[in-house]
């Protein structure tokens, strides 16, 4: 039985199991929340096998349909791929037990919210474990569909308009991500990663496609001045979406560009320098807005704007201090998507009881649903990187790769950002303290709605004691 | 992982577990939550003398884990954070009498006495850490807990003040992680031991003299020296508890404990002299003292007027270290305990004046004397204290400061030391002056009836309590098992022999 | 030149052609026109470059580009739709920015 | 094989023409009609290409799905009524 | 042409700017085109293995065996597509528009013929060109053409099997994939004699899935009761 369970095909499972939830959950609408959820928390379990079988022994691949690359397709799970599985499993178990809850004053919504998210889900897991070029390219559009529907789950005419501009950007780096592997194969003649990085040998046959594929990615993931589109789709989309994207599909773009870097390892400093000087213009640019923002939800998916262009500060750091930087680029990454994941919810919530997200009308909120407003403390805490959150860990290792180089712009960069993040959440907090003079409406709000957030939160924070056990399964993937 | 490994983890836990549980209670649950408070307090204070007892036997209670790559976070238990977490633990204790008594009938008293209980958790922390890092930490969640203190009125006014609290402790925050991060990158350690670790390090001392200045610019905001002290008048708008606990004694000792640490355990007190970072950090605390004074002199409301002092008193830890001779550690160490007793005192009395009559400037304190004897009385002898005036411990830390001073040849600070203390009277004679001696009002500003006494007796115990210690230490200060004992104990580390 | 060259040429114009009228044009649904059309491009570049090789006719490529074409049509159905509700919703089928661009002509004539 | 390379030449650059009509013409109809076209032409390089199965994905879904999908949305489209205010000035050819 | 593109927003130097970015990215795309060498793609290995995959036609053989899981990816897209399209909400009516009776008249030619057509191909697909989604089209094609020239608001589907229909593509080839495993096979291992009969069970789902989405997609929006 043991033996079964640690060989059996996790990594297929982790993909095939939230497919078929969603085909059921399609063919059963009125029982979707009850499918949706048991498909979800088995997907969890194969997500966290697979990273159990990483850890136990190390790179795992899985030849589907028995063909060997580059004639077939193989799903491959290293570190890097199992710290993104367990992140969206967390995340992901997190979001539908608040949605459950969320969406129950609208059953067509419901029904309609599973079968996509547990597609998304499985573009997710397929995308984390792919192997092969093209294959991850249809990975990329199952996952842009889907998101794209559940922002427009919402209905309202700035959902639409946000569903609208985010489908057009999705497709267009999809496209130019196409572009990139139809090069490529042309060029090195396979798709299989793991083969083009033996055959990839630099030169203009590989810089053109990799700019292509890197520029689709950049938009994707909403890199400043690449963000238009992200504030308006996450601001508008209900609660629980707005977490999975912010905390979770974002990070899928940005894992598929680590993934190419670090297959590909490209050589000069031009490019990376441009990413982080884009990385530092999206803080800046990103934490700004968000201090200028009037509704919560629009400051929460600004500040993802902000967020995100930390990951990429790790790009010029990286080249002395890979280990550091990579390391610190991730684990923010994790840590975001807790984080940031919890923030919606807990903005959900707010919205739910107040009626609104006017910030300077939370009018002690905090007296009304304290649970909530912790969430929010914490999740903010860890985005501003205080210790000992997971955010910190991640600055941390980033502050000391910048450090340990002497690149003092860098490291003045992650602290001013960490500042102004602080800023804008005590911002919120603070009037979430304030008697506001105006009176609002009173809903209650279901306790499971208020402990998810919290629970995501706290684990944002106590990821940062993580790090011993989290760290160590990147080794062998950075470069 | 034995028992001694994990006593520092329960001296956390006996704060934090009541804190959090705390949060959970219903608004009514008045006895529960009052027992939890008191139950943790007491039960600290229990295992702190078990540690006690331990550390003067050189047991050594030592709690890790790995936080990120290559450093600890560390729990340690040595005799200097005794001395700072016996002090909060004991102030706590008396607070929290202090506090059920001042906020009965006040709304959100759940959530208020959970932060408080999670403040005393940070500082308890912060003052057992092992290294610079697991500081770090705590140092920020000290920060972090009291912001919701200080805006716990939930008025415009306590927000503006929030606002300003984090700003200046936030920034400080980033000082210090910015210095650690960079000495971590120099050294490749943090762990705090005797005499300091950057001195076998080998490192250029002007880059040393920057990270000191992070370092010490890092911890100074929350020790309120010289640029950086305007958070803490403001603060004032909190609660009496919490300016009495919070911001007379756990944040700015906090402050003034992270100056103690850098200077004697990461840099090391001769190093530190040696690459001349001293003087000129007495030179600021001197500043402070005569600076804060003499604001004080022209505050009228009562709560401001005290903080002022904290600031200048504060800053004569800093100056004691400062001063890098053995004797004059003694009056710095020595004070950080003394100022932490009289300044209570003060605060909890302030808060009697303002919860019983209603009185909250100087200018109303015409005859309170003969209204609140025993309060004034503990009033008093917290003030002259203050002052320095034997046989007050208050006398014992000028006196040693002042001869560490003459010790190492450094005469000027003499001057300080007396140029402060006339100040000090200037501001606080008056108070007592009008306080005894002229006529009351016909009725005071809001009065409230404690039948016939002069207020609660949970108001009354804790100042009388805090100003009799004072007394007492200051009349047996030689004898064993006072603050000046240990702490005695303590600076015979800090030097090499 | 081999023709699969030049086709894949033509794929690359083709990216061209629908990227300026992605950028420029304001109706969603000309905008949606343009994403098809560099889809088209792209699956020219594909298996024009692939059969570039001397090695005949290589059907990957091919069936790709076939996956691609269903990728595709499923996404510009779900465009459409969403143009659909747009439309309905804020009257002009175009997004906030653009609504008070020129869409040229809506109607035949 | 000259005429071969000539015939696909000719078929890329109608395949160019298409696509530019079908993107910039004024009249919304006549680009969704062109498309329909462009798809047809592209399914023929597709058997130039030596495809055929692409060829024949590409007339059904590209070329007639498509086509049906976008004319059925367009003629959804609300308010396409008083196209004539919505005309861009400086129009050469028709009004 | 050039005044109305001028005329329209916005400004001409960001439409020169664009134009030259526009030839910057082609030229650079152009280049790597040219670049050599140009390696071999996996054309001999398809060769070589084409005799296990169960189909002749090396297309079929890739989409269907070696690069199937690709394939139903796609399926998924196609069918998460389907869901997004119903989860906006109930499908709007088609303005009505009188066919011609040309239209009529060739429906009444086209649509009976079309499922014969579909069959051909779904059965050609094995060995010559076609397949599951060129039949699927054609079918669907047919339904559309069926609905304009009814004139009916909507697409008449059977209301009963239209889910199942939808999702019994997917549903077979996940099914398939998990049947053949045991005996050491991995998931969508086909077993050497079977893989031919298995991949027409699976082509044959598809396309009677693909039709029913297709058609789905057309009609824009959930039909009328659907939940």
């Amino acid at each position: 039985m043991s033996e079964w369970l640690a060989g059996a095909p996790w990594m297929m499972l982790a993909i095939m199991l939230p497919l078929a939830g969603a085909l059921v959950a399609f063919l059963l609408p009125r029982h979707s929340a009850l499918v949706g959820l048991g498909a979800g928390l088995l997907t969890a379990c194969a997500a966290l096998a697979v990273m159990l079988q990483v850890a136990a022994d190390g790179r795992q691949a899985y030849q589907l349909g028995g063909w060997p690359a580059p004639l077939g397709i193989e799903l491959v799970a290293d570190g890097l791929s199992v710290l993104m599985l367990a992140m969206t499993a967390v995340v992901g178990v997190a979001v539908s037990v608040y949605a459950r809850v969320y969406l129950a004053d609208s059953p067509d919504k419901v029904r309609r919210f599973w079968p996509l998210w547990l597609f998304l889900w499985a573009a997710l897991n397929a995308l984390f474990q792919a192997g092969d070029a093209f294959n991850l390219y249809v990975t990329l559009e199952l996952m842009g569909l889907s998101a794209v529907a559940l922002v427009a789950l919402s209905g309202s005419g700035p959902a639409l308009s946000g569903a609208m501009r985010y489908l057009l950007v999705s497709l267009l780096g999809s496209l130019s991500y196409l572009v990139g592997v139809a090069l490529l194969y042309h060029a090195y003649g396979t798709l299989d990663l793991a083969l083009l990085s033996e055959r990839a040998d630099g030169g203009l046959q590989l810089a053109v496609p990799l700019g292509a594929m890197i520029a689709g990615l950049l938009l994707k993931t909403g890199l400043f001045p690449f963000h238009i589109w992200l504030p308006p789709a996450h601001g508008s989309a209900r609660a629980p979406v707005s977490a999975l994207l912010s905390g979770l599909v974002v990070k899928a773009s940005f894992y598929l560009l680590l993934r190419l870097w670090f297959t590909f390892t490209p050589e000069g400093q031009g490019v990376p320098l441009l990413l982080g000087s884009l990385g530092a213009t999206a803080i800046f640019w990103g934490s700004i807005q968000a201090l200028r923002q009037k509704r919560l939800k629009l400051l929460v998916a600004y500040s993802t704007v902000a967020q995100l262009g930390y990951l990429f500060i790790a790009f010029p750091l990286a080249n002395l201090e890979p280990a550091l930087a990579w390391g610190g680029s991730i684990y923010l990454a994790l840590s975001h998507a807790m984080a940031k994941g919890a923030m919606f919810l807990a903005a959900g919530s707010i919205m739910t009881q107040g009626g609104h997200d006017e910030i300077d009308e939370l009018d002690r909120v905090v007296e009304r649903m304290p649970l909530t407003l912790a969430a929010f403390a914490l999740s903010g805490i860890s985005l501003a990187g205080l210790p000992p959150s997971g955010g910190f860990v991640g600055k941390w290792m980033l502050l000391q790769a910048a450090m340990t180089q002497g690149s003092w712009f860098w490291a003045l960069v992650i602290i001013v950002g960490g500042l102004l993040t602080a800023t804008y959440v005590f911002r919120v907090l603070g009037f979430a303290f304030t008697k506001s003079p105006h009176e609002h409406e009173r809903h209650d709000v279901p306790a499971t709605m208020e402990w998810t957030a919290l629970v995501l939160a706290l684990g944002a924070v106590l990821l940062g004691f993580a790090a011993p056990w989290a760290l160590p399964l990147l080794e062998g993937v950075l470069p | 992982m034995s028992f001694n490994t994990w006593l520092p983890v329960l001296v956390l836990c006996s704060s934090l577990i009541p804190g959090l549980v705390i949060f959970m209670l219903p608004e009514r649950a008045t006895t529960l939550r009052t027992t939890l408070n008191l139950g943790g307090a007491l039960l600290k204070i229990v295992l702190l003398v078990l540690m006690m007892i331990g550390v003067f036997h050189g047991v050594d209670y030592e709690f890790r884990v790995p936080l990120v790559p290559g450093l600890d976070f560390v729990l340690h238990a040595d005799a200097l954070s005794l001395m700072f977490v016996n002090l909060s633990a004991v102030l706590w204790l008396a607070t929290t009498f202090y506090a059920i008594g001042y906020l009965e009938d006040s709304p959100n008293r759940s959530r208020f006495f959970g932060y408080f209980s999670l403040c005393v958790t940070a500082t308890v922390g912060l003052a057992m850490a092992g290294n610079l890092l697991t500081f770090l930490v705590f140092y920020e969640a000290l920060t972090l807990t009291t912001y919701p203190l200080v805006v716990h009125r939930g008025t415009e006014v306590a927000r503006k003040a929030g606002r300003t609290y984090l700003a200046y402790t936030l920034l400080g925050g980033v000082l210090l992680l910015t210095g650690t991060v960079w000495l971590y990158s120099l050294t490749g350690t943090l762990e705090f031991i005797d005499r300091g670790f950057v001195a076998q390090a080998g490192v250029d001392p002007a880059v040393l003299r920057m990270v000191f200045l992070l370092l010490i610019l890092g911890v100074g905001v929350k020790a309120a020296l010289l640029p950086l002290h305007a958070w803490l008048p403001q603060a004032m708008v909190a609660p009496a508890p919490v300016s009495a606990l919070l911001h007379a004694v756990a944040v700015v000792k906090a402050g003034a404990f992270g100056i103690v640490r850098i200077v004697y355990d990461v840099f090391g007190i001769e190093f530190a002299a040696s690459i001349g970072v001293t003087l000129p950090l007495a030179m600021l605390a001197a500043a402070t003292i005569i600076y804060a004074s003499l604001r004080a002199l022209f505050q009228d409301d009562l709560k401001r007027r005290l903080a002022f002092s904290t600031v200048s008193q504060v800053s004569y830890i800093t100056l004691g270290v400062a001063i890098a001779g053995p004797i004059a550690t003694i009056g710095g160490l020595v004070h950080l305990v003394h100022q932490g007793f009289m300044k209570i005192t003060l605060f909890f009395c302030a808060g009697n004046y303002a919860e019983t009559l209603g009185v909250h400037k100087v200018s109303e304190m015409a005859g309170i004397g003969r209204r609140m004897p025993w309060t004034t009385a503990a009033f008093t002898v917290a003030a002259l204290g203050m002052i320095g005036l034997p046989p007050t411990v208050g006398f014992i830390s000028k006196w040693y400061l002042g001869l560490g001073a003459l010790e190492v040849g450094q005469h000027w600070v003499v001057f300080v030391l007396a140029g402060s203390s006339l100040l000090n009277a200037a501001y606080f004679l008056p108070i007592l002056r009008t306080a005894w001696f002229d006529a009351p009002p016909a009725e005071w500003p809001e009065e409230r009836d404690y039948g016939g006494k002069e207020t609660a007796w949970l108001l009354l115990l804790p100042p009388l309590a805090t100003a009799a210690a004072t007394l007492v230490w200051g009349l047996l200060a030689s004898m064993p098992g006072t603050p000046l004992d240990w702490v005695q104990f303590i600076a015979a580390r800090k030097y090499a022999p | 030149m081999s023709s699969g060259l030049l086709f894949a040429c033509g794929g690359l114009g083709l990216l061209a052609i629908g990227l300026w009228a992605l950028v420029l044009r304001a109706h969603l649904i000309r905008k949606v026109l343009a994403v098809n059309v560099m889809g088209s491009g792209a699956f020219l570049l594909l298996v024009g470059a692939g059969s570039m090789g001397e090695t005949g006719v290589d059907p990957v490529p091919q069936a790709m580009v076939i996956t691609g074409i269903v990728v595709a049509i499923s996404a510009t159905a779900l465009a459409l739709a969403l143009v659909l509700r747009l439309a309905n919703a804020t009257g002009k089928p175009a997004l906030p920015e653009d609504r008070e661009r020129d869409l040229m002509d809506e109607g035949g004539r | 094989m000259n005429t071969g390379q000539a015939l696909d030449l000719l078929l890329v650059l109608i395949l160019l023409w298409v696509a530019w009509a079908a993107l910039s013409s004024r009249d919304l109809f006549r680009c969704i009609v062109m498309f329909i076209a462009f798809g047809l032409v592209l399914s023929m390089a597709w058997v130039r290409l030596g495809a055929p199965d692409v060829a024949l994905a590409e007339a059904a879904i590209g070329a007639g799905l498509a086509g049906a999908l976008l004319l059925a949305t367009w003629a959804r489209l609300p308010g396409k009524t008083e196209d004539s205010q919505l005309d861009a000035e400086g129009d050469n050819d028709e009004d | 042409m050039k005044t109305r593109d001028a005329a329209t927003e916005p400004g001409l130097a960001f439409r020169i700017g664009l134009a030259l970015l526009l030839f910057a990215i082609t030229a650079g795309l152009a280049l790597a085109l040219l670049a050599e060498p140009v390696a071999p793609g996996v054309a001999g290995q398809v060769e070589a293995a084409l005799g296990d995959s169960g189909a002749k036609n090396h297309v079929t053989a890739v989409l269907l065996n070696f690069r199937g899981y690709d394939t139903l990816l796609e399926l998924a897209v196609l069918t998460s597509a389907l869901v997004g399209v119903w989860a906006l909400g109930v499908a709007p009516d088609i303005r009505e528009t009188t066919p011609s009776p040309v239209l009529l008249g060739m429906n009444s030619v086209l649509i009976p013929l079309a499922p014969l057509f579909c069959a051909y191909l779904l059965w050609a697909g094995a060995s010559r060109p076609g397949g599951a989604f060129q039949a699927g089209a054609v079918l669907a094609a047919a339904a559309v053409l069926y609905n304009i020239s009814c004139r009916r608001p909507e697409l008449r589907l059977p209301r009963a099997p239209l889910r199942p229909g939808i999702v019994i593509g997917l549903g077979v080839f996940i099914a398939t994939g998990f049947g053949v495993m045991g005996g050491g096979r991995a998931f969508m291992e086909y077993p050497a004699g079977l893989a031919g009969g298995l991949i027409l069970l699976i082509e044959t789902a598809a396309t009677l899935s693909i039709a029913l989405i297709l058609a789905s997609l057309f009609v824009g929006g959930r039909p009328e009761g659907e939940p």
